[in-house]
């Protein structure tokens, strides 16, 4: 009984020993799930899962401090993805947040007054100009967050919907009859 | 570097302490249990063997010894024999028997014989034959096997120790012929065996 | 949105790839009903009826058109070849649970028609011989040997009323492959087996002329070009030579390739129950291989196993391997000279 | 004492995160074992036994444990445990200690109850702690029983068979037979009878939650 | 004729259909009082047009012209004004209107004064420029800008040119008929194309249900003196694929994932051979082609049609729409798609306009789940399992149909017309690949966009950090000031805060405006320069007014 006791003692202390050892050698200090997290985020850095962007929102996800369904641009399909991710079930888009067609904003130009407020404002640098300049919003890289739309003093921005076109278009799923179509 | 050593040094102390712990609990519980457990397995191995002789052939446990392998016995390792007695005198044997051809290979045996070369009852303790098909020699699923209960060589002659179809007299299912063939076989051979080494068998001498 | 919209001729659509199918399997019908007796058409169409009203309910229960999927003829194929694995004049609930087993439990919980992962037939007949192995080994003896051959409305009576009137031992007897294993078990010597009436001339009387008439269907399927010569081909070569190399290392133990190819399922399995487009393997090499694993086992489990014939066994293994087959034997495409993809 | 918490962990254990039919984890003795009602209850209940003192006693301790040797901790208190139920087992119920034989020791290895420990009672207070490796447990039983009473009915027609093993030869008597004459339908005792079995059960639980999801009060 | 053919795997055998149209010789599309041309018609870049609304052209006059390397010209297909571009019906199979240059013909079609090219003269690249502004595309359905396939590359060598008169969709019989009717031609564009390619051989592939056309290319050559080796390929369904024609004629394969010349092989459309033809001898560009029309229509026939020509003008000509028709095809039946709207142009890529009867192309059957019969891997000409394909297709696993090579399908439909299933297995590859190309774009953009946030963090950051710096400097400045001490210190003192504050006021004003100027893009830069000059005008127009009212 005494050999039983000591021979556990002494696998204990081994183990004991390289565990603690091994934790403090080889400390992960990164934790790439946020990286993960971040790639399905849509980047639009709008801020409306109540995060600065979409790193800090990624950070607060990894930690469990934040729901999956706080990003309306990912929409449904960006929930499922980060479910799929986490291991958990997906659910719908949070209260008050919904899904929007991809839109881009626009300048007035006759009312823009060249204030920069927008461009202070945009996340990714997508509004060139300087000030009592005209600015400008480049289509290709905004991101359709909305974030220039408070700040502008004389309401010249909106948002407008992309359509599909030619170019952009897309062969849809296939639906074909399953059912028979009934003769006569 | 210093960091590490404590760290290596903490962690082993508290898995320690939790492994002296641990143990020490195991160890008393072992050690309160050790008696019951062999008085368990003794009662439930006597309680085994006590199945294969009919109630009041024996009056005290009964006794293990090695019996050379035997082809009569379909042993190829030294086996054990049970000795019964009653009144201080050998009344009947408990046989570890093989039948070697069941359909999925062999079947082992506890066959009980008393004095007189009666069967005291037959028990299957191991076998690999077809479940639904084979296994109705188990006693849990089927009385087929308390058919042998009472025989003896004397009263059943050789002939007759054949399953029905072969022309016998044992009972068998439809469909599964093998292994009850097997198993009259190995009995038969048994209570052979029984005859020749009836008075080593009955001695129990080397107590 | 239309993409091609030449889709019209077809040579054989679903439905008639079945019909087809079951046209084939006619010959080896006739010669069962000629030899044995015409107990296997009640056995045919209590499964057809069976297989044919669980195929209803479960459509019915999923909300699926009913009538274009019965149309379709697979709960028919699949019901035929169970009731031809089967012995015939098992009592009407094996049928009934065979039925079910195949159309609701390998084929419908799976998805239905194309989503199945394991042959419906055969899950039945295993489930069957696993669950209820007296019934399921007790075969109509061939005409010549049997005491009495049932007539067709015996037949019903037997199947439905149980044994009554007549005592198994009269009508019934092992198939070949169950009684060599059951006299090399008991230690008789091979040749003296072989030389016993059941043996008939190659693989047991009768048994014989109905493989050869599955070989005749089987034949008509590939000329329609319905089956692939892959499948039939490796399936039987990989039962030839593994039972040759059991033979030649010990020909005490094991009948050789001509008896294993015409017994039991051999010739069922390689041309109608392996070829199963649904739970094969699919890329030609995936076929080669998947068909020579099942015909080995088929020998294998035969030889081996606790049960009289592998060909069910070893298909629904060989039905787990089939996607992994098909990954590893993915053909090589186009301009890619070679290597997997 | 039974808080909105302590309810959510009754619900989560026996419904919600039924270890069996929702987790999925702890597969290796719910299928092997579960052949009949006996089986299945005994090995529930020991396993029950286990996860709910080592969810205490782990929980009990949970400060003095350093995070970096937790998972050898937890196993050793794990295993200490199933060992002593492993013993008593021997000396006072030998019969089924010989039915479930491996199983008993395996409970070491069951994922849930390390996972119950690691993701549970680590964190958590000692009296939510038991109360969650009880009802975890129970939950584990429950499929396990009903799995057992299912495979056991169709498979030999009857229910308590074996309860001997347990509670004595008198207990033979209790057995209940079903339907007489059944000859059984042997699958469903064999291996391949409870994973069709739990396929069902799961199957079953997601149609009841379906139904609540359409039907439900508040849809989700 | 002894070249030996290697046969591809698979193929189908469709009804053909082609006795319909090749009887009758190429008519004449009659001039049409409006053209619309598309800006996006070849591979590519659209077009970038160069008129305006308003303008007058002539015909064969650009239009537009390429944007880019991969992109070509476009040019007015006759003589009028330009009444705007607009977003018109085209042939697509998303029935979506896209940009077109829409010209009223004024009648006369006068032509600009064509300028035949000197070809043995003119430097290589020169002439290729000169080919692309002249708008040549492959006319076989890729439509890719001929020019880029007319450089022979870093070798300066291709060895194999071929060209594909195969003609293998059913229907369709355009190629037949121009090479009956204008072999020499072919064979002239065919020449130059040899010579610009420093090709050894030319070998014509012809599926050997036209023998007239390789008659004639046969005769033609023996005129023209030109070693062409015409082959007969057995008929069977798509060996007027590209990659199929070359393997069928050379026995090669084109990598997957890469072009024929990686095999030392270009192939043309005896079409854009013809064309070539029409360019280098007439300097004339690609304003017009030869579109089949058949089907349910009073006379099946093959027009030469003018890029721009509305597709019921075309129909009406061919004796119009038969009673009973239900609708109408773009291309052959196995690869063509439905035109929702017949007002669309024909374009480069439009070969043949089918008008369809529920007798000719009845409503496909219900489909049936797969049974993974393998019909369709016995009829993939690329080798593919296309079962497999469509599983995952079906369940939008793209990263597995990619792992079956989504991408080496070729859409040529031979697995829908064989499925015993009926399942439309080519419109779940057309989906898939398209939603793969989507998600790619999404994440480059998102990629993009997380670039650009970074960057916009990182310069807030240093922006901060600057400022603050910048006002430390200054309160060591100050306190400098202040200790070194002058005449009168308090007043000294008063007046160096006073500068100090009205220099950090202006410091800040400057640095809450900050500018995002640099390293733009010319072409953002100039719309800025163009905005602001708008709205100069504009406060000008303002002023003037007020100045009026005062």
């Amino acid at each position: 009984m005494l050999t039983a006791i000591l021979v556990m003692a002494l696998g204990g202390l081994l183990l004991g020993g390289v565990l603690g050892w091994a934790s403090v050698r080889y400390r992960v200090e990164d934790d790439p799930l946020v990286e993960k997290i971040d790639a399905i985020l849509p980047q639009t850095q709008c801020g409306q899962c109540g995060f600065p962007g979409c790193k800090p929102y990624a950070e607060a996800i990894s930690k469990g401090e934040a729901d999956i369904n706080r990003c309306p641009p990912g929409g449904e399909d960006g929930v499922k993805r980060l479910a799929e991710l986490l291991g958990v079930d997906p659910k719908p888009l949070g209260e008050g947040l919904e899904h929007k067609p991809k839109s881009v904003a626009v300048i007035d130009e006759n009312l823009c007054i060249g204030c920069t407020l927008c461009i202070q404002a945009c996340p990714v640098d997508a509004i060139v100009g300087a000030a009592k300049q005209m600015h400008v919003i480049v289509a290709d890289q905004c991101t359709g967050c909305e974030l220039c739309l408070s700040p502008c003093p004389v309401e010249c921005i909106h948002m407008e919907v992309v359509h599909e076109d030619v170019a952009t278009w897309k062969w849809r799923y296939p639906v074909y009859t399953l059912h028979p179509t009934r003769p006569h | 570097m210093k960091r590490l050593m404590r760290s290596a040094v903490s962690n082993g102390l508290a898995l320690v302490a939790f492994s002296v712990a641990g143990t020490a609990l195991l160890a008393g519980t072992y050690g309160l249990t050790l008696g019951t457990i062999a008085r368990s397995e003794q009662a439930k191995q006597q309680a085994l063997l006590a199945q294969t002789l009919p109630e009041g052939s024996f009056d005290a446990d009964l006794i293990a010894h090695t019996v050379a392998a035997d082809p009569l016995l379909g042993t190829k390792k030294p086996g054990q024999a049970y000795l019964a007695r009653k009144d201080g005198k050998g009344s009947g044997v408990v046989l570890e028997v093989t039948a070697p051809d069941g359909y999925a290979g062999e079947i082992k045996l506890l066959v009980g014989i008393l004095a007189d070369g009666r069967l005291g009852g037959v028990r299957v303790v191991k076998h690999k034959e077809t479940p639904g098909l084979g296994d109705y020699i188990e006693v849990e699923k089927n009385p087929w096997i308390r058919q042998f209960d009472g025989l003896s060589l004397n009263q059943a002659p050789a002939a007759q120790w054949r399953v029905r179809k072969d022309g016998g007299r044992f009972d068998y299912l439809a469909g599964a012929t093998i292994t009850p063939r097997a198993i009259v076989k190995a009995v038969a051979r048994a209570l052979q065996y029984f005859e020749r080494h009836k008075a080593e068998l009955l001695a129990g001498a080397k107590e | 949105m239309t993409g091609s919209p030449y889709n019209l001729h077809v040579r054989y659509a679903t439905p008639q790839i079945m019909r087809q199918l079951m046209l084939a399997l006619l010959p080896a019908i006739g010669a069962h009903v000629w030899l044995f007796g015409p107990g296997i058409l009640v056995g045919l169409l209590l499964c057809s009826l069976f297989a044919v009203g669980f195929e209803t309910l479960v459509l019915l229960m999923r909300g699926q058109p009913l009538g274009f999927y019965l149309r379709d003829n697979t709960a028919l194929v699949t019901a035929w070849l169970l009731a031809l694995s089967m012995p015939t004049l098992a009592p009407w609930w094996l049928y009934l649970l065979g039925a079910f087993f195949a159309i609701v439990v390998a084929k419908h919980l799976y998805g239905g028609l194309g989503q199945n992962l394991f042959n419906p037939a055969m899950v039945a007949y295993a489930v069957l011989i696993v669950s209820f192995p007296i019934q399921m080994t007790q075969w109509a003896a061939p005409a010549q040997l049997a005491a009495h051959v049932p007539s067709l409305a015996e037949a019903f009576d037997l199947v439905f009323a149980g044994q009554g009137a007549l005592s198994p031992d009269a009508y019934t007897s092992a198939t070949p492959l169950d009684h060599l294993k059951t006299q090399l078990r008991t230690g008789t010597p091979m040749p003296k087996v072989m030389g016993q009436p059941l043996y008939g001339q190659v693989g047991g009387s009768g048994g014989e002329v109905v493989a050869l008439m599955f070989l005749l269907g089987g034949a008509y399927l590939l000329g329609r070009r319905l089956i692939t010569w892959h499948i039939p081909v490796a399936f039987l070569a990989a039962v030839a030579v593994t039972a040759s190399l059991l033979q030649w290392h010990d020909p005490a133990q094991h009948a050789g390739a001509l008896f294993h190819l015409a017994s039991g399922g051999a010739m069922l399995g390689a041309f109608f129950i392996a070829t199963d487009p649904v739970t094969a393997a699919s890329t030609p090499k995936g076929k080669l291989l998947y068909a020579a694993g099942a015909g080995c086992l088929t020998v294998i489990i035969r030889a081996f196993g606790n049960f009289p014939d592998g060909v069910a066994f070893a298909i629904l293994l060989m039905n787990i391997a089939a996607p992994l087959i098909d990954v590893y034997t993915q053909p090589r495409v186009f301009g890619t000279g070679g290597g997997k993809p | 004492m039974f808080t909105q918490e302590a309810r959510d962990i009754v619900v989560n254990g026996l419904w919600k995160q039924n270890p069996g039919i929702v987790q999925i984890l702890g597969l290796c003795p719910l299928l092997a074992i579960s052949n009949n009602v006996v089986n299945a209850l005994s090995l529930g209940l020991a396993t029950t036994l286990v996860m709910t003192v080592s969810n205490g006693a782990v929980a009990l301790v949970r400060n003095l444990i350093p995070h970096a040797i937790r998972i050898p901790v937890f196993i050793l208190i794990v295993a200490a445990l199933v060992t002593v139920v492993d013993l008593l087992m021997h000396a006072y119920l030998l019969s089924l200690y010989l039915v479930l034989g491996i199983f008993i020791p395996l409970i070491v290895t069951n994922c849930i109850v390390l996972a119950r420990v690691e993701a549970f009672a680590s964190k958590r207070s000692t009296w939510h702690s038991v109360l969650d490796g009880a009802f975890m447990g129970l939950g584990l039983t429950l499929v396990l029983l009903t799995l057992g009473a299912v495979r056991e009915a169709f498979g030999k027609g009857t229910l308590l068979s074996g309860l001997d093993l347990a509670l004595g030869p008198r207990a033979a008597a209790w057995t209940i037979h079903l339907a007489p004459g059944y000859d059984g339908f042997l699958l469903a005792i064999l291996p391949p009878g409870a994973f069709i079995g739990l396929g069902l059960l799961i199957a079953l639980r997601n149609l009841i939650e379906l139904r609540k999801k359409e039907h439900g009060p508040h849809p989700a | 004729m002894t070249r030996p053919l290697y046969r591809f795997h698979g193929g189908v055998h469709p009804a053909e259909h082609k006795a319909e149209s090749s009887g009758r010789p190429i008519a004449t599309m009659p001039l049409l009082p409006r053209y619309a041309v598309p800006l996006r018609q070849h591979i590519g870049n659209p077009a970038l047009p160069i008129v305006k609304a308003g303008d007058r052209v002539l015909k064969g006059q650009a239009i537009g012209q390429a944007d880019g390397y991969v992109s070509t010209a476009i040019h007015a297909p006759t003589s009028g004004t330009v009444l705007g571009i607009e977003a018109q019906a085209v042939p697509h199979p998303s029935g979506l209107p896209d940009l077109c240059i829409v010209i009223e013909s004024d009648g006369e079609d006068r032509a600009v004064d064509y300028q035949p090219l000197d070809w043995q003269h003119l430097d290589p690249s020169a002439l290729r420029n000169r080919i692309r502004d002249l708008g040549l595309a492959g006319l076989g359905g890729a439509v890719f800008p001929s020019y880029i396939k007319l450089n022979p590359g870093a070798a300066q060598k291709i060895p194999t040119l071929i060209l594909n008169g195969a003609e293998c969709e059913p229907w369709i019989t355009c190629d037949d008929r121009l090479m009956r009717e204008r072999a020499e031609g072919i064979l002239r564009g065919a020449a130059a194309m040899q010579a610009m390619l420093h090709a050894d051989e030319i070998i014509v592939g012809i599926e050997d249900n036209k023998p007239e056309a390789a008659a004639a290319l046969q005769a033609a050559a023996q005129q023209l003196g030109l070693a062409v080796e015409v082959a007969l390929a057995p008929t069977l369904y798509p060996s007027g694929g590209g990659k199929q024609l070359t393997y069928l004629l050379t026995g090669k394969e084109t990598p997957a994932g890469g072009l024929s010349t990686d095999i030392g092989v270009q192939v043309f459309n005896i079409g854009t051979a013809y064309s070539l033809y029409r360019a280098i001898e007439f300097g004339e560009p690609m304003i017009s082609r030869i579109v089949t029309v058949t089907g349910h229509v009073g006379q099946p026939q093959n027009f030469e049609v003018r890029i721009g020509t509305p597709v019921a003008d075309l129909i009406r000509q061919a004796g119009g729409e038969l009673a009973g028709a239900s609708g109408r095809l773009i291309g052959g039946p196995m690869m063509g798609f439905d035109l929702r709207n017949d007002a669309a142009p024909t374009t480069k890529a439009v070969n043949c306009v089918i008008v369809k009867s529920p007798a000719l192309f009845p409503a496909a059957p219900p489909a049936m789940p797969c049974i993974r019969c393998g019909e369709c891997a016995r009829a993939c000409p690329a080798l593919l399992q296309p079962f497999e394909l469509y599983w995952y297709a079906r369940a939008r696993d793209f990263g597995k149909a990619q792992g079956y090579r989504l991408f080496d399908c070729i859409e040529c439909g031979c697995c829908s017309h064989v499925c015993p299933s009926h399942i439309p297995l080519v419109d779940f590859f057309r989906f898939a690949k398209d939603e793969v190309w989507a998600r790619e774009r999404e994440k480059e953009a998102s990629e993009q966009a997380r670039r650009r946030h970074e960057f916009h963090q990182f310069r807030l950051e240093r922006e901060k950090q600057e400022k603050a710096d910048k006002l430390a400097a200054k309160a060591v400045d100050r306190l400098k000031t202040v200790e070194t001490g002058a005449a009168d210190p308090e007043a000294e003192r008063k007046k160096a805060i006073l500068q100090a504050a009205i220099e950090r006021a202006q410091k800040a004003k400057a640095d809450i405006t900050p500018k995002n100027v640099e390293g733009l893009p010319p072409e953002i830069e100039q719309e800025i320069a163009d905005i602001d000059a708008r709205r100069a005008k504009l406060r000008e127009t303002a002023h003037a007014k007020d100045e009026d009212s005062e």
